[in-house]
């Protein structure tokens, strides 16, 4: 088993949650990474989308916000704001949304707008961007964020977008038919909705990672499917192609 | 009927105080050098919108020329998040900003109503969303064949809109290229629109026929401000600057730095100062 | 995703009885080389949507194929009326279609609306207008902000979609360009597509990054048909055959010449017959 | 004075009432050749837009349909349908609006739907196209028409179109707040809208016609203005220019 790190383990197992056949609205950081990753590897014909309006980009290096030059250049076509949100994502056509969360809780639930009141914020977060429609449009979403506790929380301050519910009431109850969040992909684990509870529940741990690590940095009480699996250890072609795109990102930024 | 002229005519005619204004530009092509010009004529009261507010709305917001912002991403790409814009909101300096707060969603459909010459716009969204409960500006509609319920969000329709973009011509037709974000519909949905431009050219017609064009008499004031996008960019031109994007989250971390940095770089500059950054026409 | 295979196989695969159908094209890229292959399968009852029904459907109509026609404007532009249509709406001949009229506004809003995933369109329009006494599916919705009443009519989201364009891609991605009316939204408004194009090309990628697009992903056949869209043209490749168009006034005025007409040209003929009127590639 | 034919007249009449700074909607037929004549003779910047989503054309020969090559060719930009209706007409911007008529009334509706009942015409037209939102949308109207009986009638079978209402009630009380036909161009004279009652009323008599002719072909009792002027007769510019495009047209249509 080569040596990794979780954060690799954690965009590894992102990407490979991706098929050739996908059609994906990509968020920017670990999203944007995994995709790439997945259409450098074993889905090269993946559609990317980037809420900037670039569709079917295939950038050379990892872009440093969503609409950098790069993801124009090597696009198929490139459409206005309107449109993306239109015709693109509210139209249907989106396999896989691709989220990251500042917190989330076990519902999939996200929030990126506020921490503490939202008229009174201890810390004013960016806000939702594209996340509320992304969140019911797309046919499913796939989620991706570092395990800890203070991200993973027992209730948000503030719901951004929808994942099963508040109260795991399912998304039925906001007139939403499509799946929303499948997978929670941490540097610890992954996580899928339990088919009763809707509960974010572990299905696999990262190789070396223990229960007790993902109770230790989860803000609910977690559950574990009855057959936990090992997450399959990165691939020597996985890592060398994650590690080539991450190091050609960071000298493309350098330079600029 | 679009005039060229100075930057600092142009925003010293459209902008005035208590006016709303769009900047917008989607990454790409984002207005600084006209965001500047506004500080420096020391505009103040100004309820701005944008998609992405970034850089150049928290500078305005640092220096109070900002009384309200419509938004629906305001971070600092790919970086984190805007420093001035927090202390505005958290602690009320310089002044405590009114916010009005949606999606992108939202505000997409919303500009391209106000460009549509309607009062709001439809849209399936904001499902399970919390925003609602807080901006009373998000209502809905029942569709009258499905009864189902839509998101209702008011046109857009600022004062005054100032895109950057490639090229005009010397009729005053404006080209824009690459990512277009909602520039046409800003500037389509606003009473008055600034563009600065690249360079210009003798003549746009003849190119491709399906170019995202703004005619001349969509357009008021243009201004030649090589490298006005920058630290945003410009494609066909010049790249985006990424690590000025980076620079800004250690500029703008205290107000005394942020201030020192505006003095120098905004209040004691001028669009002409842009045009290092400009690169060769595509 | 897209295949690409000949146009007879493409309409048997997705054009059954009872469909509804878009041939889109506004004056320019009418799919002619479909519509004669719809025909010879002899598809019949097919719900028709068009904003400008020409020749096309006044043939399909004239040849049975239609039981509804939804259309905005039914005319052989600067030509006339449509006689095989007329003959069916006045006299029921060869079979009485039922019509639903919008204006072009609302067919054009309501295609928007198809492609965007919403159940209804809302619109300026109609006002002082007949057509809503006439119509049960043109309603209104109150805007939630304004007061203002506005037109709603449902979205367009046929069965099938059939568009010709210039040039499609090895991958199954199609370029459109030039007038392109509503070709884009009936695509995505529809349930499947089929494109017919001049040609196939290596890769489209590497044009103009703003051009008019469908990736390989939003259709399902594309069939090669040089010259498909004769006589209406295609922008780069050929021009519209202005005689035509005044010739089909004489050749539709009266049932048996009409009947002759299709039997000689498109009932004994085939797609490959269109090549005659190609031309060369841009 | 030169020789000159009534459809002559009409077309350079209606020339003649549009400016440099218009930015008109152009149907096709005689409204299409009244802005190509304006372009070519007094108002060289003129936008011509034609419903086919083709911005600031320049067409050197007049289209035979609204959506020829020529227009594409030579616009500024071209635009898609939904654009076209949404952004350029609902969104305010044409100032002038020109359209045909199959039939008129003297308050400038238009019918160009049906002769007869709407579900069984005796003659099917084709129908108002666009018509219905051009006439609400544009700043104002002109209508250009042959001077027939049958066109000019005191009721229409079918109101496509709004102008000042069927009984002359007014455009506010449909919330329409644009102005409506504000001309009527004809073979015979020009008409303008009466301030007080809203009804077409003659303005002015092409050179040689008696009010005779114009009573013996509008259908309604026709008014006439307290000073009724003479047109004036064609220029020898104007009629030079017209006749050089409409033969061009003619030989590019009869060699396509």
């Amino acid at each position: 088993m080569p040596d990794f790190k979780p954060a690799e383990m954690m965009t590894i197992a992102a990407a490979r949650a991706l098929s050739n056949d996908d059609v994906c609205f990509v968020g920017i950081g670990a999203p944007s990474a995994a995709c790439n990753l997945a259409r450098l590897t074993h889905a090269p014909d993946i559609t990317l989308i980037y809420e900037s309006g670039t569709i079917g980009t295939r950038p050379d290096v990892l872009p440093l916000s969503i609409g950098d030059g790069e993801l124009c250049e090597t696009a198929l076509t490139t459409v206005s704001g309107p449109e993306m949100f239109r015709y693109w994502l509210q139209g249907g056509r989106i396999t896989i949304g691709f989220l990251a969360a500042a917190q989330i809780d076990k519902y999939g639930n996200i929030n990126t707008t506020v921490v503490g009141d939202y008229h009174k914020p201890k810390v004013r977060l960016p806000g939702g961007g594209g996340a509320p429609e992304i969140a019911i449009s797309c046919g499913e979403i796939f989620i991706t964020a570092r395990h800890q506790k203070r991200v993973f929380v027992d209730k948000l301050d503030f719901i951004t977008s929808l994942g099963h519910g508040p109260n795991g009431e399912g998304r039925a109850a906001f007139g939403v038919h499509t799946k929303g969040p499948t997978k929670l992909i941490t540097d610890l684990c992954v996580m899928e909705p339990d088919p009763e509870t809707l509960a974010f529940t572990v299905a696999s741990l990262h190789p070396g990672v223990t229960r007790e690590a993902v109770r230790d940095e989860t803000g609910w009480s977690v559950a574990f499917a009855d057959s936990v699996e090992e997450t399959p250890p990165p691939t020597d072609e996985e890592l060398t192609v994650l590690r080539d795109l991450q190091a050609r990102t960071k000298a493309a930024h350098a330079a600029g | 009927m679009a005039r060229i002229m100075p930057l600092g005519e142009a925003v010293a005619q459209c902008v005035t105080d208590g006016a709303s204004l769009a900047m917008e530009g989607f990454t790409h092509l984002i207005p600084h050098a006209a965001a500047h010009e506004v500080i420096r004529q020391g505009r103040k009261d100004l309820t701005v919108m944008r998609m992405t507010p970034d850089l150049i709305y928290d500078q305005m917001i640092g220096m109070g020329c900002v009384a309200k912002l419509i938004f629906s991403f305001a971070g600092n790409p790919g970086v984190g998040l805007l420093r001035r814009l927090r202390d505005a909101v958290e602690n009320g300096w310089p002044r405590a900003i009114e916010i009005e707060e949606h999606s992108h969603a939202a505000m997409a459909n919303a500009y391209e109503a106000g460009a549509a010459g309607l009062p709001c716009a439809i849209f399936r969204g904001y499902r399970g969303a919390e925003l609602k409960r807080v901006n009373p500006n998000i209502k809905s509609v029942i569709c009258p064949f499905t009864g189902e319920e839509l998101a209702a969000v008011p046109a857009l329709n600022p004062d005054v809109a100032i895109i950057h973009a490639q090229k005009a011509d010397k009729q005053g037709n404006v080209l824009i290229e690459g990512i277009v974000g909602v520039q046409k519909e800003a500037v389509l949905a606003a009473k008055a629109a600034i563009v600065t431009v690249e360079e210009v050219v003798e003549d746009l017609r003849g190119l491709h026929p399906n170019l995202c064009i703004l005619p001349h008499w969509t357009v008021d004031c243009i201004s030649v401000v090589p490298g006005g996008a920058h630290p945003s960019y410009t494609q066909g031109y010049y790249p985006r600057d990424n690590a000025f994007y980076t620079e800004w989250d250690a500029i703008s971390a205290d107000r005394d730095g942020f201030l020192a940095w505006m003095d120098e770089h905004v209040l004691k500059s001028g669009p002409e100062d842009f045009a290092r950054h400009a690169g060769k026409g595509a």
